[in-house]
């Protein structure tokens, strides 16, 4: 196929498969952190939606998010069931892989994005619920916003505003509709009386180091080549993965005196979401800095901000990706630089002027109202057919049970 | 002194727990056992084949009171953990000899 | 080296790490389905195979699968050790990767093979047994299926059945030897009185998990180079994984009320396996089709056909991959298309005569006799010489203790 | 960018990437052999270092060991904070890819390492003593041995010395530095007395299966380009877990009647170790001699000198990393062949003189003494500051509260 | 009314349950729990040295009984988890105070 | 005979292990239980909010012994299992009224 450069396309296959095994990487991440009982349910609502989101993918999603566009705002139904997407590169968006490939590596975070949300709604929420919430949100939320940051003729993206791979699209819009559906479905009976209970850290920590090998594919993968600038992406994305991490335990270390498991695992990941804007457009020296910077951010919103507002985020995805992708597009806005990537055009505050910034300020707002007004409206249609929460009793039996009659370790006694 | 065992819902604990410390009742053994009765199993889906379990996961409460307290506690068991549906478990009593503390070495009833 | 592509050749590298790292996923996948007792000799199984197959592949495979020709059945001895196969690219198998890149891809269908048989005969056959029959299966069937299928001169090749990345060679054939070993062997102890019990259904999932990811590896690596047709490969796999994901779930909400995990994982790999025969030559709608078919054929194979034929096939590893797989076959002879791939000579049903779908139930045919009476043969020559079945006080206490001294996880309590 | 080959770079990113993965899964090896109280100290050994060393690694880890040479021993600083190391290649490093994706290869290596060692010493040294261990053995000993072996300008190099993938570098240097470390902080407590006791034995495999997948990125990732080569290495690298996993499971089957699946992890991992030094430079066939060879020796190491001996190898980092890696490099010296790979001026003693033994004897000599000393000095220096060893109470209570104020496993009961 | 404790080995648990559903007992608490007796540990290879086992997984049955079903309880055991070799477990016979059933308030006998 | 039911420290369980094998106490049944009494929680961390944990692990060991022989056994636990800190435990004493050995059906001390 002319035009076509095969270690090109070989990197955006590997990194496709990559992004993919972060679902399951996330639901190890997810499952090990809430009670045994409910296990299962947190690891199936990431596993169906790798179901869903593929099929809805093919089916829709990429011709409403990277279709002819319309309005700046949303693709096409040209493209529907991938017509017309094969082995001959879409010059706009990959001008040296299929057309098919590029297809493929943006469905894979059309599936982790909805399967990051789950986990504010974890111990609590039906499952026939959240896949009818995924199907919904995907067409009003995800596919429009990556249509404006990503697509040909979106507007954010024609307004300058920089998002690499995902921070806005997929953490911070998976991050605000995380706490929007949060709140509305209310707390888990006992949270707060209760001590929560991750109850399996090892299985945090596979999910941890899943991700961050998965990362690689999602961050420089979004090079859509190989060569330098994938190199670069993906040196910005350890670096600041490894920087979060130190200044994590550093905090415990300095509030509790013991850095714990759960929270390298979880600087991990913040470290990881805060790079994903800004990877391939920032020096490595500012990877540092954004890494080490975003731990305490994510901290200080989970063990402070949660408290006060009392809302119950299970397992704290407003704190992680919300709060850690704002300040990811924030520091692109602060670091961006034309000498990393020539397709920056507007530098970075710390190098020029402000207008980058402005436009990175203006695309973060839009996607905060856009997830956050969707999920709410979306919730309460939902609301309107059926009660999205479990019973009390189903959610005190757990949901592993109720949900899916199963139980996940039949074997091993214990005490949730 | 007696002891007094409870086998009740795994979703009972903390009610039972909190039912138990409201009348100063905080020694207490917990632990999980498989219990048979006349409940039937819940039923599991095993690849398109239902299958009724045998065994249900239950929990097992311990506790050694002076005999004063016994019937108090029984009362707090049975209100916390009752729902009136077949399942709902027993409660056990038993002599007791003696008890005695290990860090102090005190024996019976100041033991406790 | 002349010819040589490097993306091509990264491609097939990375590929072949994908498939290797199916066994262990394959590992967990069964080993979390055994009772406790069990899942050391069930992982076990996997592992020591992963030892055996590569060892004898350098040795003999390779040159028996892939060697000269003798009468359209078996290749000779001519690259033993493979000597000879090197930098140098076999343009009759893949034109653009150095000979041994393409020796070792294949070399990890090898291995994976005869691992998925022992999924039937879990939690009862002896530890040596099974590796004494994997040895000899080897040879007497994969390595002359794979010949026959692949080999240039293979004679199911010349006659011009498709099998894309081993539906007949891999899935079928162990589809069927296990549900021949399995019968052969006996049922389990207490089998139809107690539960079947999984003891550990995140590893289940992780499992599934990890095949998933690895069977990009496995389908669109037999592609055997980067491009579009690896790309169409990629995405037909994702897409059948889902949509069987998705109609097993469905399946379980219409006939259980609840979709379990355990379908979960059970409708990805049956879905994986489906399309495996066809995932190069079929367009990306049919991928749905064939996904969404296979779920409810397994899971009737598996909930009422077992359970009248009485045999005991414990991790359903011909409910799964057998029926799956004929499946596969079948819909690669309805829906494949020289518009999708140049190498279809042959259209399939729907867009022309039924020529190629002769082919495919020729070829169905004679996998499942080389395969069904292969082990016959084998396992009634090993059972005169030892008996290939534990005693009843060793399966009892566990396959773990008997076969290998050892506890899984001794520091928890719990009941099997 | 000129001279940039995009297969051969993706092919090195990948291999980073898998690299990556292999410090989680030695998590997960190291983690479920210990005890379930010491788990998550175990897997936080690792993961810290995930953090530290990659971070020390563009500051100044890259630069001291791969910068402008002084003395044939260390890099100088000229590179510190990656300046100047960017998109255009190194061509004395790699000549057909990014430098800076030759820089992120070798960060990993400098991560596993440190990360081994931690094996010897599990289960009783402190968390922050670790930490800090890990930075000074960096500077101390990873840097310039690394320099020394595979800088521009290092004396062993220069010397004609081989070492493919880190034999000496990574493995007979952590090996070493782990016996020396663990004899200078003294046995376990009750270590002779109480059994030892692997807690989860799947999450050993489960590291095994990791790191055999990762390891290709290791092994055949360190030809630093696409191709012949690269896949030559693949298959010396398959071929020699294979045989060691083989043997391994013979002897015990000789002498303890039963193969276990720890031995079987074990097996994989020697097999892997061993074949690291020699896998670009010695035929297919010596592969197995290798893989073969290194099991007995290892469990000869384990099993007799050990317990002779009575030093407390938690994890026995000597007696697999340390024993397999001296037998590696002087594999090397017997089977390197130039009809493998052309960099080798000096054939292994089997087919030509013994000058390239030699080199390798001074090369693993050095290695020896500069791990050994370099790590009993920093031990020495420590303690002049802290105890680097917990406290009794603290060890019996476990690691993962004393040092983590965590527990792994909350609602399962047993008994460590 | 008695407590019947038996400690048996792991893999007679489904026997016995079966022997003492044969003879209408089926209220039974289940749980494992780690045995010392006469019986040397199983081996266990650790890396080529073979180590004892202290401690061996058993399974403990406690089921409260009236008096009278006390001796046919007994046989009922020692028939179904006897294999004659080192180890096969204890049958502990203790009294009991009192038994309620949680769901109805019955007390004693009744509440079996 | 008596049956002496000790619950003490996880930390603690090798050395009364050992205290009871010094003075030929060779049966004993152990299990892992959630205590709840005086002893307040560890503290855990969990994402920077300190938690204090309601049910701590202790370690319950059960051995039947004759009657002469339970001051000794008591007077080894508590020397093995004191730390003199809260959350030493306690040692529990009950009636017992009949053993019987399984494999030989050897009936009160000499099933023992
Ligand atoms: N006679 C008994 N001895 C010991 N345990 C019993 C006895 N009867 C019931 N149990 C325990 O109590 C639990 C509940 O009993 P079940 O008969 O199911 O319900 P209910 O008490 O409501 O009639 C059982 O699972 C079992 O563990
Ligand atoms: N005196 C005792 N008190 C409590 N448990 C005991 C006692 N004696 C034996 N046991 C339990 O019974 C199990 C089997 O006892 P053992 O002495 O090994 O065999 P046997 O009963 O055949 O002589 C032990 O593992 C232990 O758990
Ligand atoms: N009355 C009781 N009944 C049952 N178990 C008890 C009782 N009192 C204490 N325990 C058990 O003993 C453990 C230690 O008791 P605690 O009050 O914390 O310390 P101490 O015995 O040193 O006062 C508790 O965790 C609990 O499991």
């Amino acid at each position: 196929m002319p035009g076509i450069n095969s270690g090109d396309t070989t990197w955006v296959l590997v990194s496709s498969a990559l992004v993919l095994l972060m679902t399951p990487g996330l639901a190890f991440f997810y499952g090990g952190m809430v009670r045994r009982k409910n296990v299962l349910n947190t690891m199936m609502s990431s596993y169906g939606i790798m179901g869903l989101a593929s099929i809805m993918w093919v089916a829709i999603g990429f011709s409403m998010a990277f279709g002819p566009d319309f309005g700046g705002v949303i693709g096409g139904f040209n493209w529907a069931g991938l017509s017309g997407v094969g082995g001959a590169p879409n010059p706009g968006y990959a001008p040296t892989i299929p057309a098919l490939a590029f297809a493929i590596f943006q469905m894979m975070f059309a599936i982790i994005t909805p399967a990051l949300i789950t986990g504010a709604v974890a111990e609590r929420m039906k499952y026939s619920a959240q896949l009818i919430f995924t199907l919904v949100w995907s067409i009003v939320v995800y596919y429009p916003l990556a249509h404006m940051m990503w697509g040909t003729g979106g507007w954010l993206k024609n307004l300058g505003a920089l998002d690499f791979a995902g921070g806005n699209v997929v953490h911070v819009s998976a991050g605000v509709s995380a706490l929007v559906a949060c709140i509305l479905l209310g707390k888990r009976k006992h949270h707060g009386v209760s001590s929560p209970t991750p109850h399996n850290i090892p299985f945090v920590l596979l999910g941890a180091g899943l991700l961050w090998f998965g990362w690689f594919g999602f961050n420089a993968g979004s090079a859509l080549s190989s060569g330098a600038l994938a190199a670069h992406a993906f040196l910005t994305t350890n670096t600041s993965a490894a920087a979060a991490l130190l200044s994590w335990m550093l905090i415990e270390r300095i509030f509790n005196k013991k850095p714990t498991a759960l929270g390298a695992a979880t600087g991990i990941v913040v470290g990881l979401a805060a790079i994903t804007p800004a990877a391939g457009f920032v020096p490595i020296w500012a990877a540092i800095v954004i890494g080490f910077v975003v731990s305490p951010l994510s901290w200080f919103g989970i063990s402070f901000l949660k408290r006060k507002l009392g809302y119950d985020d299970a397992l704290d995805v407003f704190g992680c990706h919300g709060i850690g992708c704002i300040w990811g597009g924030i520091a692109t806005g602060l670091f961006a630089s034309s000498a990393v990537n020539p397709a920056v055009t507007n530098q970075g505050l710390i190098f020029g002027t402000g207008n980058l910034m402005v436009s990175q300020l203006i695309a973060i707002g839009i996607t905060i109202a856009l997830a956050g007004g969707g999920t709410f409206v979306i919730m309460k249609v939902i609301g309107l057919f059926t009660k999205p929460r479990v019973t009390l009793r189903e959610e005190s039996d757990g949901l592993d049970h109720s949900q899916h009659g199963e139980s996940a370790y039949p074997s091993f006694t214990g005490l949730d | 002194m007696k002891k007094i065992e409870a086998v009740v819902r795994p979703n009972r604990l903390e009610d039972v727990k909190e039912a138990l410390a409201a009348i100063n009742i905080n020694g207490i053994m917990i632990s999980q056992i498989m219990g048979c009765g006349r409940q039937k199993g819940w039923k599991e889906i095993y690849r398109g084949t239902i299958v009724e379990l045998n065994f249900l996961p239950k929990v097992r409460m311990e506790m050694v009171v002076s005999d004063k307290d016994v019937e108090k506690v029984i009362k707090a068991i049975i209100q916390s953990a009752k729902t009136g549906e077949i399942g709902d478990g027993k409660v056990f009593v038993y002599d007791v000899a003696d008890v005695i503390r290990i860090r102090t070495g005190e024996r019976g009833d100041p033991a406790l």
